[in-house]
């Protein structure tokens, strides 16, 4: 009943926003930001709740489609759920001074993001999961030309075409799946995949890797996030960076857990990942703009956590909980830091740190950097240890060295920032934050520090969520007692 | 007329075969095209080679559509009614898709008067 | 040519996998949902896979259909409109002031009768959208009632996920069927429980999204 | 016969599709792609699918074009 609330609340949130406007614009956006924070609420209450939240939902029960909140999924909508209050929150602040236009449309199209980014996490059914990876990716299209910028539209377009090619391959494998199997819930086919032709399982596979593939960002597909990320305006980039990736990364690896066809393919998950890490640094190195860094950055941290959630085993896919963990904390800090920046500066060259002046966001900035960069006391350090470890364990030692090296390379970027930063020079004026925006930094970093301090208190939670996203067999029966 | 093309698997090489050549046209413009509306009829044409290989291998030609009327209730001999529903959906959301990058192409073209998607590169200087 | 080399090797790998295992009949989900599908009293399977069994897709796609229009009219919107040039044709004006009402008609049928023929809420609303695209494109001086059309499809959004939420509360599923929808009415207009209101629910919902898609389109202001 | 009907239809949908993609001319790369939809619209039909051939029939084939056409008067018209 409550998996259910999760994405039908924000829905219909979004349906009545065009007649909630007419009570103001301050209303939409308070109601928008208490509807979320609710979800927040509702979210950390199962939590806190007994250690078994697994709920299946069916719509229509014998054959409809069905929903499954687990310890894994729930981890996930935490997350999400918690991103979209700390934006809003940051948001309610920022427009003050520096609002979209039409408003109204950017509380919709938030709203409708985070749906469509719990629906995906939720869904037990492969067509459902289409659906809601439509809905993620056109209000994400809209996001990014939000500003109707030349640049701004340009994103957008990219992002479409990518995107409706992306839901091409993604059809394309729902109909193979469809046609062999006989059905749609992740269950059934699960248990039938095995039986299937060779060929066919191959051909599922590789579909569902170039469709999923265009969305989490791997290698030779994700020619696009960098210019989108730059185009788009640099306060949605937060969203894209904090949830949207994380969505899909979830989505592709629920599903590849499932139904893998061989252990060879997982190997090649594995050297994908680590490739492109590599490729996402070196490009990394020679960029001047911070938006377009940071994209690169993201790239070489998506990649890791798709290297760690393809080594497939349950230490690994802890890791990679860390990491998304510190990863989505950080990049909201870095995206909502650079929006104050760009504010005051109008400007996203890397020259433009060194007039910053403000302590508090310098400080702020520093310690999401660090956890990127992997320092130990940071996020980011407990999450990578634990990948390079597992990596070591299980014998990719080439893997190990490509991201040790990629690591370095990344380091040499955030040092150059860091150095930016700190340099001296002719400063701006002091730089104002207000309250609410610097409530919403201390938390994201002190949420950073403590989970780089005292990784005990998640890791029990973690791993325990890496193993339900592992077990398959307890999920397909709970999807299957569930009728 | 042609009576050996008739049998059902015959059909299903039909089905695939043309069906492929359909998504080969749609790729081939996809990757050979510059212009924005050339790209979005190129992705249409590749969504509609898929729906036809799915309802045309989902076919069987002895089965009558999944509508109960008079003369037609026998439900064991009607076409399975689920890739109909998907395909319906699939079709509309394509469609969404594809209006709001027509929209946004109008927009980028008012603004850069560019139409070639090669050339988009405000961002690389 | 390399476009035309590169695709024609994916295809044609492809269609070799494809053709090499071309799938047996089997039992499918969709046969046992036919057999079910008796049980609701709707003649359409297809209807009944749309609205009952896949409702929550359609849910998704009429939110798919709300942000794309959303989205065109904030890509489209400017302060200036499209100016009235010359008149249209005479003949063109009254034959399309003479159509909107059958196409209207035809749409509404369509909607109606979902549940019993080929045809439901997506295919009447976007009949009744390009009704009103013809009007658009005859009369320059026309233009859709913007409050009236909002008002409208926030009432079938809200509608549609009330719905689903009284049948959550009442029979513990989302979407169920929870007015009287006896299988010996099969056949007639009042049958099937929510299913036709429903889809009439989405088809207003569908009409009034790509009207306001339309009116974007055609009434963009022709410079910047 | 219906053997021989589809294995037309096919033929004829291919290529007016690959006539609409190396089209020079916008207008008549989108008349030729309402082809296309129309051809699907009697393959569906054929199929035992006349949901999907009358949605076809109404996005596929009309409202997708009609918006590509009402695309055109505000872009370039070659390409």
């Amino acid at each position: 009943m409550s998996s259910i609330l999760f994405v039908a609340l924000p829905l219909l949130f979004g349906f009545v926003t065009p007649v909630l406007a007419k009570l103001g614009k301050d209303g939409v956006a308070y109601a928008s930001t208490l509807m979320q924070a609710f979800l927040l609420y509702l979210a950390f209450s199962l939590l806190s709740g007994d250690s078994s939240h697994i709920e299946v939902i069916s719509i229509a029960p014998p054959l409809g489609i069905s929903f499954t909140l687990n310890s894994a999924s729930l981890l996930f909508v935490a997350l999400f759920t918690f991103m979209m209050t700390l934006f809003s929150l940051y948001y309610l602040s920022h427009r003050k001074t520096d609002a979209y236009k039409n408003e109204t449309k950017f509380f919709i199209l938030i709203n409708m993001l985070l749906a469509a980014s719990i629906g995906l996490v939720l869904s037990s059914d492969i067509f459902n999961i289409y659906v809601f990876f439509e809905i993620a990716g056109i209000s994400a299209y809209i996001l990014s030309a939000y500003e109707k910028t030349p640049s701004a539209l340009e994103a957008g377009l990219k992002y479409l075409i990518t995107g409706a090619l992306a839901s091409v391959f993604l059809i394309f494998a729902i109909v193979l799946i469809y046609m062999n199997l006989g059905s749609l819930n992740l269950g059934v086919i699960a248990q039938g995949f095995e039986s299937l032709a060779f060929n066919t399982k191959l051909l599922i596979s590789l579909l569902l890797l170039i469709g999923f593939g265009f969305k989490v960002e791997i290698f030779p597909l994700n020619f696009w996030v960098v210019d989108v990320y730059q185009g788009s305006s640099t306060l949605i980039n937060s969203l894209f960076s904090a949830i949207v990736v994380k969505a899909y990364l979830f989505v592709f690896f629920h599903i590849a857990y499932l139904f893998l066809p061989s252990a060879e393919f997982s190997v090649f998950l594995i050297y994908l990942g680590g490739l492109s890490m590599l490729v996402a640094e070196i490009a990394g190195l020679r960029q001047t703009n911070l938006k377009r860094l940071f994209a690169y950055s993201s790239l070489g941290q998506v990649a890791l956590i798709f290297t760690a959630f393809a080594l497939q085993n349950r230490d690994a896919i802890q890791a990679a909980l860390f990491i998304v963990l510190a990863h989505s904390i950080a990049k909201a800090i870095i995206f909502f830091a650079l929006t104050s920046i760009q504010k005051e500066h109008k400007s996203m060259d890397i020259e433009t740190l060194k007039e910053l002046n403000s302590p508090f966001l310098r400080a702020i900035m520093l310690i999401a950097i660090l956890s990127l960069l992997g320092i130990p006391l940071f996020a980011g350090f407990v999450g990578k240890l634990l990948v390079l470890k597992s990596l070591a364990v299980s014998g990719f030692i080439g893997v190990l060295v490509i991201i040790i090296i990629a690591s370095l390379l990344e380091s040499v970027y955030y040092f150059k920032l860091a150095g930016f930063m700190f340099a001296k020079g002719e400063k701006r004026e002091a730089l104002e934050i207000d309250f609410t925006q610097k409530l919403v930094f201390s938390l994201l970093a002190f949420l950073l520090l403590t989970i780089g301090t005292m990784p005990f208190i998640f890791s029990g939670f973690l791993s325990e969520s890496a193993s339900v996203m592992l077990d398959s067999s307890t999920y397909i029966l709970n999807l299957m007692g569930g009728r | 007329m042609f009576e050996y093309l008739n049998d059902s698997t015959t059909i299903k090489y039909i089905v695939t075969i043309g069906s492929m050549a359909l998504f080969f046209v749609g790729l081939f413009g996809l990757l050979s095209q510059k212009h924005f509306i050339k790209i979005f009829i190129s992705i249409a044409t590749m969504e509609t080679a898929l729906f036809l290989f799915f309802i045309g291998n989902m076919f069987n030609k002895n089965f009558t559509a999944p509508i109960i009327s008079e003369g037609f209730t026998d439900i064991a001999k009607m076409n399975d009614p689920i890739p109909h529903a998907l395909i319906l959906t699939a079709i509309v959301i394509g469609m969404a898709v594809l209006a709001l990058g027509v929209s946004m192409s109008i927009e980028y073209y008012k603004l850069t008067g560019n139409t070639d998607i090669d050339k988009m590169n405000e961002m690389r200087h | 040519m390399s476009g035309f080399t590169l695709s024609a090797v994916f295809v044609l790998t492809l269609l070799k996998l494809l053709l090499e295992n071309i799938p047996q009949s089997m039992h499918r989900a969709g046969d046992s949902l036919l057999e079910l599908n008796s049980t609701d009293g709707v003649a359409n399977g297809v209807t009944t896979v749309v609205v009952y069994f896949r409702g929550f897709d359609t849910l998704g796609e009429i939110a798919v259909l709300f942000i794309a229009s959303l989205g065109i009219g904030l890509m489209l919107s400017q302060n200036k409109r499209c100016t009235i040039k010359a008149q249209s044709n005479f003949m063109l004006h009254t034959a399309a002031k003479l159509l909107f009402p059958i196409i209207t008609l035809y749409g509404i049928y369509v909607m109606v009768y979902g549940h019993l023929s080929p045809g439901g809420g997506f295919q009447g609303g976007v009949i009744i959208a390009s009704g009103v695209l013809l009007l658009l494109v005859s009369h320059r001086d026309f233009e859709v009632p913007h409050s009236f059309i909002v008002a409208l499809e926030t009432f079938a959004g809200v509608c549609y996920v009330l719905i689903g939420l009284i049948g959550l509360f009442t029979l513990d599923v989302f979407l169920g069927n929870f007015l009287p929808h006896d299988i010996s009415q099969m056949g007639l207009l009042m049958s099937g429980g929510i299913i036709p209101i429903i889809y009439i629910i989405v088809g207003i919902k569908v009409g009034s999204e790509m009207s306001m898609i339309a009116q974007n389109l055609i009434k963009r202001g022709d410079d910047v | 016969m219906i053997g021989f009907l589809i294995l037309s239809l096919f033929l004829g949908i291919v290529v007016v599709a690959f006539a609409s993609i190396i089209q020079k001319k916008l207008a008549d790369s989108i008349i030729l792609f309402m082809g296309v939809g129309l051809g699907s619209v009697v393959l569906f039909f054929i199929f035992n699918a006349p949901d999907v051939a009358l949605t076809e029939a109404v996005i596929g084939a009309g409202i997708s074009s009609l918006i590509f056409l009402m695309a055109l008067k505000h872009l370039k018209a070659e390409s």
